[in-house]
């Protein structure tokens, strides 16, 4: 059933909230009155309730099923991060109260970078990062300063594999360099021939996601990091998929100078429908001191955050600036600590464990009626291509939109570019074994389907969902992006 | 472990399934130097009941904005947010959906990013508003940037009153992207100068209304300056509330109105997340430079109206290194508290909570100006000013935050070495007359 | 999709709480342990979490729309009073903690009470009824004491009109009284011929519903009081429809002795799938006394609650018992008065007159194609019966299963019982305009669809709902109430 | 007002269309002498804020468990409850339900109480139960109602040791229905001897296990006294997690087992609202005349598995005068909360909840017995015990209170004037070792 807009529906006298009558003072705006209408509809509260409640249950969710997008680790999201971030204690304290009345806060996030540098290996983390790209930023921004400092005015070439994420080659720009790709070896991993032939004295940084978007642990990977060293360059890991291996490998271990982290990935905080992420990004010692402000500073039992640039140099740092106003995304804090204290060392490790045995799992009980892009296992996410389908007429989107007539999220699709009409499947460690059963069951019934020419089953999918397949051309060629005035 | 499902049992089974012996087969691939033997240094797994107590021994080192006399602003305001708005955000389907990719199974997503859109744009008095930003520091720094690609000009003029924590995430941004930033200094109380930095290669000035300090200020005479030297107006709105009393950037002239929406839906949270607004006027290639999510009408293959994600050319998942930014989220949980929030108040109670905030804040600024040792150096203003007090405004914060009142935030914060003795005081509908009654009480006292 | 059953599901190995290890002890139970197994499947926290969310998808509710149950009265859930009521000082106190620990809590007793008394014009009210139901016993119990008190031990009978709830003669016979059937007059109401003939000196009480379950105002009423005072008995009041008249009329006004009132129905607490509800009974000056333990009593500033007879007695009181354990629904409480303080005297007002003119649109609307049961307006719930079914092969039933088809919930059915095929509709004041209208339409639409002869959209409604038609009387003939053991 | 949608044009509109010239005209069937001109003499409307700030108020009035060292029980006992439950029990989709008449559209709530059922049963050891009752003390007395129907026989023998709340509920409603009720004396850490009441008239006995006193008894003598003489055995279990640990009531041959789930998924609310549990043995004339809502499996016209009420001849909305009982609602919402806990638990974090909560009982009960002034008086327990102090325990108890420790309920709170000096202690997973210090060092102060 269709929803209106609250544009549709609401009224523009209308209130959903009460309020005291003002008392009617005469203002002191400088006579800046806003005079003309804004245009904004008023609900009721139960009107409001309803109008989300109804839109809500147009969209899939975690807490409704098996969500395999590879890349984007769709994790249970645990109820005691929701309540804990809740307490008024974190939840209702300002940025810019005195440091002093917000110890615990402060140690909070004390707390968590020392989670996260120990998981890590590193002797630092910028907490401020509000995402993974905002992460990527504050890393290869340390890496410029870094190269700046050393006056090495040339090193501009950042090498970023093509299986990479776009947000990698777009941050490399954002901080001036230039982006060189490096292609893949047939087994999926960084082509290391072509990485040794780029090589060379304007090579400011390697971007390197590990395990890679292939769903593959990159076996050379410290030969990468001495190389790069050697060259006098720096070694970015994208972190997206640390989750693959917390507890198992500390990525300090592996050489890398710079990761971010994806607290809504690897540490279970929601994904919200797009947001908020957050992007702590941890540093060797080579470029701890360009890490941006604010950091959290403990003497004695006093927790503080430093602010500025000039109190950070009074430490001997020297931070490439502030990414931001105030101090990160403390609501992800709250909720990242409270998954990481609950899993425990012990946990975290087995949790990791999982999530690459049960993408195993699919990857193994499907590899007969799919066709899995490379050999051998994998670890958290099952790639496959669309050879299996080949001219059955149904391409990789239509097979992924028929799994939602099948009640799943369908898998992340074309994604990465190096594989044709790729299926990337990530089931996290939450998932249990009977849920994956049932999934690898209909996806094999599916690939059967498509071979045995049920075409339309594919091409017409979906017909159960809240909505067909959408327009998408028309929506670019004459973007609507706001609802008209009445 | 509470939250993994499969069971020893399970995990053999699927082992063999897989044909390996043990998890360390899945694991060869990483260089034996770097394979953990065991777990790292850190406390084992604990029950939901011992992550509790340890939580709320840290909660309570904290002093809530709701157990004080609350003053605090510069940037993130207190309002009371309806208990409705939290329990909507918390529906599964809201919170644990992804990006809405898959159109066809999001469109509870997609509507309401539609829906907020269109909220921020007429709120502004822009065309078009994208699905949101990180937070206003950041939309800041990217609608610089955006005036970049635009004007194909290096320059951009920065207000002193700009928030320093603005200006700074702004210069961070820029530094390696061949723009040059300059700022006007400081002056609380007052509209700083900017007409005379353009120039014909400045890209964008960028002036924040109300300013740090809470001073309001007219933009026309920016925007029409600025327009003249083919400049753009970017404003800056870090109180969102204040757009239900004041004219909108939009009818002033602004081309890009950046903002910060925390006040409505979001609270505090110690500065995040939060979620910063992005708007500018309707013109194709404002839109195509666009950074940030962008939701759109179109219709599905039954011809009915259905919204998808669009406009995806400019971003990085396409683009890569010629995506119009690096950025792959956007805050959506906390835009759709803040369109939820507005949604709720709508026309009519927006205003009336705008000119509740103006009206605690005269109530204020006539109690400061009764003290002795302060003096109010804001004369027009919205729910927030600045006074100069006879004392550094540090050490009287900390005194009255010993009394357990949140008093504001001293200049000297945002600006290291300067303004010792300014104090930036916010008033909200969440005001009682007994908050103006003890702070009054205390300042008497420590001055 | 199905839903299986967690023994279904779950593992008899798993657990989704993690606790600490026992250390172990020699227990000390008198060597009373379990030695079989108890056969309790345990799920894992994602897993609990989507069979929970996905069962709920199941269910209709208010916050998806429209629930226009007559009687049940479905309004609008302020969550407001959802997170009043988890305060910890509400939610997270003992109910035998010395009560010089818990005095805001009973002071909020204490000022519910005092609101409900206000509203009813009476001198007492017990609170700890845990349901209508349970009021209306309270109530009866006092009633049957106060008779034992003057020593009427033949005062047994109890005249209840034909279209009360069933719950009335139930109770009635509960506390020892048989029951005498009134009819009801042409306009809905109580038929006062029939009413004064009945009364005689073995009447006990009459129970009486107002407004009626016609949804009508028993016009009568003052002169029923009268007249049942002066035969000796005494007047209870069903206050299950008090919400059309709250702020407008009170209760004692029109010569009531007892009366329970559904803070459920009345002042917005959920109504949770069946429970739980509250049942606070007001009583006359003639029925307080015998009021049951424990009350609320205010002594200066301290507010105590007396829990014995014999404390009761101190007071001049002579109590009928105790109907449970403790005080009473604290839960219900919280969120009572939280609607009531929102709305206030004023509001309160409002949303009886709003919940009138609503229901009175429905019959303005549909009146043209539908069959009012009764001339005239109505109260907060528009009654209609089956005549504009005749001759169209569809039922009362059929009508209702083809709204669930259409979106929403059906009405009451069936009941008053003293209509033919009764369609007993209460759409709440909680509806917008707009809402009525959709509503309407369908309504008149599906009645035109009877008409013309579409038979089978409503002999074979629901067709889009989570479930068809189930069939009840296997279920009664054949009863499987719970999941055999594996 | 904000839950009101309708507006003034909408309330003219509609009266034009009944036809009306005002809102009066729809109450002129009210006595003119009743009719109410204005508001009621109670405040007027309040603002979300305002109403918070109502009951901070009250709330800070309060010491909550969650504050304080705490050792309260006696029939409602402080348990971790998973933050799922909370958040399930709050999804629109149960909250906001009716009870389920219209299984089509009711299926969530009927597929969970279909579990609750089995849940109940298996736990109690017996073969059939209901979808709940209010609480365990009205559960109490309707099984009393029920065994006198079944047994045709007016008396019923209450153990002297069932709580007194319980037994005066049970007597209450009895009262007015030709029931005698014979109670034992209390006896605290003992087994009253019930035997010698029971004879040809006896319909039940009611025995609680664990008791009021936290004495754990073997109920299977009490069970073949009983159907020697043809009289039911009903169990009362009011710490519901002790069925972890202990023997189920069904397998020591009771008949019916009534319980508080209070302990699981509910929390302590101040006495309500709780979850009455009800089980009784597979017969065919228990099932007929049982009390409250009953769940059934049955297919639907597609022949698929669904869940209907059933069984509901039994019940006041058909049957009014000849119902089993005049209960119309269960206690749904809480019944779910029982249920999602149970599930998460299972059988194997059942049993360990029970025996830790069986050694923190026992570490209470060896800390109590260290100190002088204090007797130990219950030797078989499971989470709940009785001590004997050398002064008046409600004076103790208040005292420890001002200390900030709640350390239990004095004897005579329940039995007034009897048992002076007796305090009933229980100890869950919930106390720290700090918490058994506290209450150890403070009993020691004051004794």
């Amino acid at each position: 059933q269709a929803e209106p807009l609250i544009f549709e529906r609401g009224d523009f006298d209308n209130s959903g909230v009460d309020l005291p009558e003002p008392k009617g003072l005469e203002t002191r705006t400088g006579g800046l009155e806003r005079t003309a209408r804004i245009g904004l509809p008023g609900l009721s509260e139960p009107e409001t309730m309803r109008h989300y409640v109804r839109l809500s249950r147009k969209n899939y969710a975690i807490d409704l099923g098996l969500y395999p997008l590879g890349s984007c680790t769709m994790k249970h999201n645990p109820r005691l991060n929701e309540k804990l971030a809740r307490l008024p204690g974190f939840i209702d304290i300002h940025p810019l109260q005195p440091q002093s009345t917000v110890q615990g806060a402060i140690e909070l996030v004390g707390e968590l970078a020392r989670w996260l540098m120990t998981l890590t290996n590193t002797p630092c983390v910028a907490m401020s990062p509000k995402a993974g790209a905002h992460g990527e930023l504050c890393g290869m921004m340390a890496i410029r300063a870094a190269l700046d400092a050393r006056g090495e005015t040339r090193r501009r070439r950042v090498l970023v594999p093509e299986s990479a994420h776009g947000t990698n080659p777009a941050t490399a720009v954002q901080c001036g360099f230039t982006t060189d790709e490096i292609p893949a070896d047939a087994t999926g991993r960084v082509d290391m021939e072509a990485f040794k032939a780029k090589l060379g004295e304007d090579v400011a940084a390697i971007m390197l996601t590990n395990p890679n978007t292939c769903g593959l642990f990159e076996r050379d990977i410290r030969e990468i990091a001495d190389l790069i060293h050697e060259a006098g360059g720096y070694f970015y890991c994208d972190g997206a998929n640390f989750n693959a291996i917390v507890g198992r490998v500390r990525p300090g271990d592996l050489g890398i100078d710079a990761m971010h982290i994806n607290l809504h990935k690897t540490f279970s905080t929601p994904h919200g429908g797009g947001g908020p992420g957050s992007g702590p990004t941890v540093f060797s010692e080579a470029l701890a001191p360009f890490a941006p402000v604010p950091y959290v500073k403990k003497d004695g039992d006093t927790w503080s955050l430093v602010e500025h640039e000039a109190e950070a140099k009074a430490d001997g740092n020297d931070p490439f600036g502030r990414m931001v106003a105030f101090h990160g995304q403390m609501g992800m804090f709250t909720r990242a600590l409270s998954y990481m204290m609950s899993h425990g060392s012990d946990g975290l490790r087995q949790a990791a464990e999982d999530a690459v045995l049960n993408a195993n799992y699919i990857l193994a009980r499907c590899r007969e009626e799919m066709t899995p892009a490379f050999e051998g296992t994998c670890m958290h996410e099952a790639l496959f291509d669309d050879r299996f389908l080949k001219d059955t007429g149904v391409s990789t989107l239509d097979f992924a939109k028929a799994m939602i007539d099948e009640g799943y999220h369908p898998m992340t699709m074309y994604f990465p570019l190096v594989v044709h009409g790729a299926m990337l499947i990530e089931p996290t460690e939450t998932e249990s074994k009977a849920g994956l059963d049932r999934f690898c069951d209909t996806l094999i019934q599916l690939a059967r389907s498509a071979k045995a020419g049920e075409t339309e089953r594919f091409t017409q999918a979906p017909r159960f969902a809240p909505a067909r397949r959408l327009d998408e051309t028309r929506a670019a060629r004459q973007p609507v992006l706001t609802h008209a005035a009445e | 472990m509470r939250y993994l499902p499969l069971t020893p049992d399970d995990r053999k089974a699927m082992l063999e399934t897989i044909g390996v012996k043990s998890i360390d087969d899945l694991f060869t691939d990483v260089p034996e130097a770097a394979r953990l033997d065991g777990p790292v240094d850190l406390p084992r797994r604990a029950t939901e009941l011992e992550v509790e107590r340890a939580f709320a021994r840290m909660a309570k080192k904290n002093l809530s904005a709701g157990e004080a006399p609350f003053f605090v602003g510069a940037g993130a305001y207190k309002h009371h947010v309806p208990a409705t708005v939290d329990h909507l955000i918390q529906r599964s389907e809201f919170l644990t959906a992804y990006t809405p990719y898959q159109p066809e199974i999001s469109q509870g997503t997609l509507q309401t990013l539609f829906e907020f859109q269109t909220q921020v744009a007429r709120l502004t008095g822009m065309d078009v508003a994208n699905a949101s930003m990180y937070d206003g520091s950041t939309a800041c720094a990217e609608a610089v940037l955006m005036a970049q690609r635009i004007t194909k000009r290096r320059k951009a003029v920065l207000s002193g009153n700009l928030h320093p924590h603005y200006a700074q995430a702004t210069e961070t941004l820029a530094k390696y992207m061949d723009i040059t930033v300059e700022t006007e200094g400081a002056a609380p109380g007052k509209a700083d100068d900017l007409v005379k930095y353009i120039d014909e290669d400045t890209a964008c000035i960028v002036v924040q209304n109300p300013d740090v300090f809470g001073h309001v200020r007219d933009l026309a005479p920016l925007a029409e300056a600025a327009h003249a030297r083919g400049a753009l107006l970017i404003a800056v709105v870090t109180e969102i509330v204040s757009l239900g009393l004041l004219k909108s950037p939009g009818e002033m002239g602004a081309d890009i109105v950046v903002g910060e929406g925390q006040s409505l839906g979001v609270g505090l949270q110690f500065g995040g997340p939060y979620v910063g607004l992005f708007a500018c006027r309707d013109d194709r290639n404002f839109i195509r430079n666009m950074p940030g999510r962008l939701a759109g009408e179109t219709v599905d293959a039954d011809g009915r109206r259905g919204f998808v994600l669009t406009l995806s050319t400019r971003e990085q998942h396409i683009r890569r290194d010629k995506a119009t930014s690096n950025i792959c989220t956007n805050s959506g949980l906390m835009a759709l508290a803040f369109t939820i929030h507005l949604s709720l108040l709508g026309e009519k109670g927006l205003t009336k909570l705008a000119r509740l905030n103006h009206e605690r804040a005269i109530d204020l600024a006539d109690r400061l100006s009764g003290i002795d040792g302060v003096e109010v150096v804001t004369d027009a203003f919205f729910n927030e000013l600045t006074v100069k007090l006879s004392k550094p405004a540090a050490e009287v914060v900390e005194k009255l935050a010993a009394k357990g009142i949140l008093a504001g935030v001293p200049a000297s914060r945002l600006y290291p070495g300067k303004f010792e003795n300014h104090l930036i005081l916010a008033a909200t509908e969440t005001n009682t007359d007994e908050d103006l009654d003890a702070l009054e009480a205390a300042l008497k006292e420590v001055l």
